[in-house]
């Protein structure tokens, strides 16, 4: 069953990452969104929205053009010593560019459903706009921001088009459960394919349900 | 002199147009406001909390300037150290009432533990003064609306301010309670010899506090 | 140290086990398959992967390797060929005994590979064409995106025929049956090559030369190619 | 240029449908999901999450089993003369059940930050159930629906694995842009997926802006 | 006998727990209830509205079974037709002034068009009494504490209710203003001749309305 717990393993580990790096990016760009005053912060918003608009084999492709060793970051990046390609690293960029959507646009209404006087009742006590931020603004925005990294994870999990293009598919190395599934179906072994669903999906609902608990409770009247 | 106001700000809602225009200069410590409903009070405290800007004039407080229009002058609500209390309480829905009046003993990028909020002097003090002591540990929306009102109450009196901007402060709560908070309010206002620009259709109030009464009509001082 | 070698998707179950018995031989190597379609392979390696060996399903995405500058160009060696065929599911009706027999208004759906980029499409779009077939054969055909979906497409029953690799059709036996066997004019050869970039010429050399000794290719021929 | 507008043209078809479809199957059930008082709420809301967590191309397959001529549905529906394998209605069913987690999470997480005492001030004003769901729920709730409605179009929109199993690759009926693009970039034609992707791009930021444009402004105070 | 009431409810949050028993027929049609902060007024209103479910007892409005525990009654908020004045407003944040206060007369699937409300005779007439005329395009957080308070009266008196429930309902106004509406108020009452239960603090509240008064103390009628 190596050929299974190895990929979970990967693909556990690359969700994780990118989801980690999305919550931080994501809730980054959403909030300098929400906050902005300028026409073309609906342009940038629209703009950042295409990795999901790309289909993500077409993204890989072009992750590749720019990560490769012939690429214009690839090549500086190897001047360090650090390739992306055939990388679980390089996994970790595919399924993250292509998820950040979900936690940008989930993020950025939540923050803008906010009522400001709140915000502005923590100003008055003295409180930093960066304090305002972690201990009024983030944790009233949580349930938006938790539904937008979860569907960021469960996307992070399922990616393998552009994966496979920049990562590519070596077994133990860079084939995610995603990969194996694919691999399995094209090879036409439909009884590993499906018990790979399988695992993928109790593994995906088995965390989604724990996330879910984690969530703060709603503090609304309720009778 | 303590406080000087003079400010105008123009705001629009649809074909409506309000303006303000508020001038007084007070030279005692206990000012009350008071007018009609929609007469600009509320808003003359957000504009000396920081958090309306005005489009013209300014605001001294003890020869600190808060808000110079010309000087291009405009602290930050932060800097103004005031304690407001928002006409609509403005509670954190996210924070029990020790949390919530303990909010601003600190900060940093935390919010007080419950811990923390629940054994801290300051915050047990304004509990028992307010009757709150049994909310502790209940959330904003667990309360009645003068328990909210006196949370709200507490939680802009626990730091030291250098004035006091208070909306209303009394007006969800029954007369015998009401009494005892002017008398916790008064003392507290002595004691700490800050401003207290205090908002009140109430008379009992505005015998208690002002010392000088200003009426608030359309926008300006009548 | 870990040798990469990008092989064609048709290659996968043949190539895993010529890379465990490479393993066998070479217990310091360690064989690291990688499979896909041969175009993203070539793009790929094109971009820089750090691949050791390619090897395609056919000439086509080769020559662009060595158009690119990818490959070592005197590496390159043909190391097995295959065979185009016509495939019907299993339980079909009908009876095709030549190409022209596509024409019967009973076949409604004809799946091939897509001649833009997947090999076998390339092959069966010139049989096709040889036939004098191939716009017939369009009006009802079904482009697949690789050889795989079109075996599936034909084993599902959603098409009534399909072009695929006999070493595909190998695969599927209960599902599908193979109604033709389609000449070429030009043989369906694999090419392997070293690339340009690889830090273990030496060992991908050893990897090269294993599949063309006498026991890869008794390998390759267990799952149905032909000598090249 | 017949060979990008009339995938174009198709691909807006789609992902129109598939948003409207999407509107409609993922706000009911969110609002389901947030009324319904159930420890089995949260299971089957990640139950629901899965076709994110899937292999597009895998979950195509699945769609293939069950919507293809010997299919359990497909079978039956056959009978009435409905075929969805290789037709753009196939392209629609995959492109919805691919995007449907997005409206579903966000829009649950939006009902749920909505404060029950405005739902409630309505009921004592004698509105029945349904109307306070389309004149307080659904206006409150607008927001955090609208993201999620912009996530899943562009999602539709790239689409391509799942649709490329059901629906096929055939030009001028179900080759959709995003299906054309990975086509081209397959194919090593640079120049032409440049082209596509550029026009891809260009369509869906100018829709996602007239999108924004038209979402309920904030009702909340700032000065 | 117009309004009788005999509820138990028990309310948790944390480790405090609340026990609302409330027991009282009144006999008049104007009800005063008042009491300290927390007493449970606000509570009784909801369960009389149908928001809040009491875990025993029953409501009876002229002979009308509003809620039974034991016979299993318990009509929906939307059968009970109330009027519900909220005690912290509860306006409609999307919708402007007009459109609150019509919000109750089309009970459709969608909201009043603004055209529909600026012109409907009763939000006019509403409007005018209430000295709310030029918010009427205004939307709920453009408006001052009182103004809200004013469209929240209106919003609940506009539809002709069986019963009128009114927490604090003119908390938020100066003295001249709270006079007029009361005398609004109680014309109306007169006018509709049902019963009207209120909350205040307001000792003038309490002479106007005051035919029959309940103190509320713990949870209990003291
Ligand atoms: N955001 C806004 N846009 C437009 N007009 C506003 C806005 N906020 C407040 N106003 C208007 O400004 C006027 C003054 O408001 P303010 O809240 O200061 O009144 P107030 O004196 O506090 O009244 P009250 O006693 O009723 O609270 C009101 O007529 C109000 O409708
Ligand atoms: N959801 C809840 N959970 C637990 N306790 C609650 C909840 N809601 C209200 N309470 C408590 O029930 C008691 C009565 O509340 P209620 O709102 O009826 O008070 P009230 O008489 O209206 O007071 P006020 O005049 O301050 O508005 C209060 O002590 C309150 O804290
Ligand atoms: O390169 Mo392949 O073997 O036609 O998928
Ligand atoms: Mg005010
Ligand atoms: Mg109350």
């Amino acid at each position: 069953m190596d050929n299974v717990w190895i990929p979970l393993a990967l693909s556990l580990k690359v969700a994780g990452w990118a989801t980690l790096l999305n919550l931080f990016f994501g809730v980054a760009a959403a909030y300098g969104l929400a906050r902005w005053r300028s026409p073309a912060r609906d342009l940038v918003d629209s703009i950042l929205t295409l990795p999901l608009v790309l289909p993500p084999t077409v993204l890989g492709y072009y992750l590749l053009v720019v990560f490769g060793r012939r690429g214009i970051v690839g090549e500086w990046l190897q001047k360090w010593g650090i390739e992306l390609v055939f990388t679980w690293q390089g996994a970790v960029i595919a399924s993250t560019i292509v998820a950040f959507p979900l936690v940008l646009k989930s993020a950025r209404a939540a923050f803008e459903d906010i009522d400001p006087q709140l915000q502005n009742a923590a100003r008055v006590l003295g409180i930093s706009e960066v304090a305002v931020f972690f201990r009024v603004t983030l944790p009233l925005a949580s349930k938006g921001i938790m539904a937008g990294v979860l569907l960021s994870f469960a996307r992070a999990f399922g990616e393998f088009g552009a994966t496979l293009m920049i990562a590519g598919n070596l077994p133990g190395r860079t084939q995610t459960l995603s990969i194996a599934i694919y691999e399995a179906v094209q090879a036409g072994d439909d009884n590993t394919a499906a018990i790979m669903v399988l695992i993928t999906s109790v593994t995906c609902v088995l965390l989604l349900l724990i996330a879910g608990r984690l969530l703060p409770k709603s503090h609304r009247r309720k009778f | 002199m303590t406080l000087s106001i003079n400010i105008q700000k123009h705001l629009q809602a649809d074909e409506r147009h309000f303006h303000l225009d508020i001038r007084f200069t007070a030279n005692s410590n206990r000012i009350v406001l008071f007018g009609p409903s929609g007469a600009g009070k509320s808003l003359t405290l957000l504009a000396v909390a920081g958090l309306l800007k005005p489009d013209q004039g300014n605001i001294t407080l003890h020869q600190r300037t808060l808000f110079d229009h010309d000087k291009a002058i405009c602290l930050p609500p932060q800097q103004r150290n005031v304690a407001y209390l928002f006409q609509d309480y403005a509670l954190f829905p996210h924070l029990t009432v020790a949390q919530n009046i303990a909010f601003g003993l600190r900060k940093n990028w935390l919010n007080p533990l419950r811990h923390f909020a629940n054994n801290h002097p300051v915050v047990l003090k304004w509990l028992k003064l307010f009757e709150l002591q049994v909310t502790i540990n209940s959330y904003p929306h667990q309360l009645s609306g003068g328990q909210r009102q006196r949370v709200a109450l507490a939680r802009a009196l626990v730091s030291e301010p250098d004035i006091l901007l208070l909306d209303e402060p009394f007006s969800a709560l029954d007369s015998s309670l009401r009494e005892r908070m002017r008398n916790e309010l008064s003392q507290l206002q002595l004691q700490l010899n800050v401003p207290m620009l205090i908002i009140t259709h109430d008379p009992a109030d505005v015998k208690a506090f002002g010392e000088e009464v200003f009426e608030v009509r359309d926008g300006r001082i009548s | 140290d870990d040798l990469v070698v990008s092989a064609a998707s048709s290659l996968t179950n043949a190539f895993k086990e010529i890379a465990t018995d490479f393993e066998a031989k070479h217990p310091k190597t360690k064989v690291v398959l990688n499979f896909a379609a041969s175009d993203v392979l070539l793009q790929q390696i094109v971009k820089g992967a750090p691949a050791d060996v390619f090897a395609s399903a056919d000439q086509e995405a080769m020559d662009k390797a060595v158009t690119e500058k990818a490959i070592q160009e005197n590496s390159r060696k043909n190391f097995a060929n295959n065979q185009l065929v016509l495939i019907v599911p299993t339980d079909s009706q009908q009876s095709i005994k030549t190409l022209q027999d596509l024409n019967q208004p009973a076949i409604k759906r004809i799946a091939y590979g897509n001649p833009a980029s997947v090999p076998v499409g390339r092959y069966a779009k010139a049989a096709l064409e040889n036939a004098k077939l191939w716009d017939a054969v369009t009006a009802k055909g079904i482009p697949a995106q690789n050889v795989r979906q079109c075996l599936d497409y034909v084993a599902r029953g959603e098409v009534d025929a399909g072009f695929v690799f006999s070493t595909d059709a190998a695969i599927m036996k209960d599902k599908v049956k193979v109604a033709l066997q389609i000449p070429l004019t030009t043989p369906i050869s694999y090419p392997i090559a070293i690339t340009k970039d690889t830090k273990q010429a030496e060992t991908a050399k050893q990897f090269v030369d294993y599949v063309l000794s006498s026991t890869g290719q008794a390998t390759l021929a267990k799952y149905g190619f032909l000598a090249p």
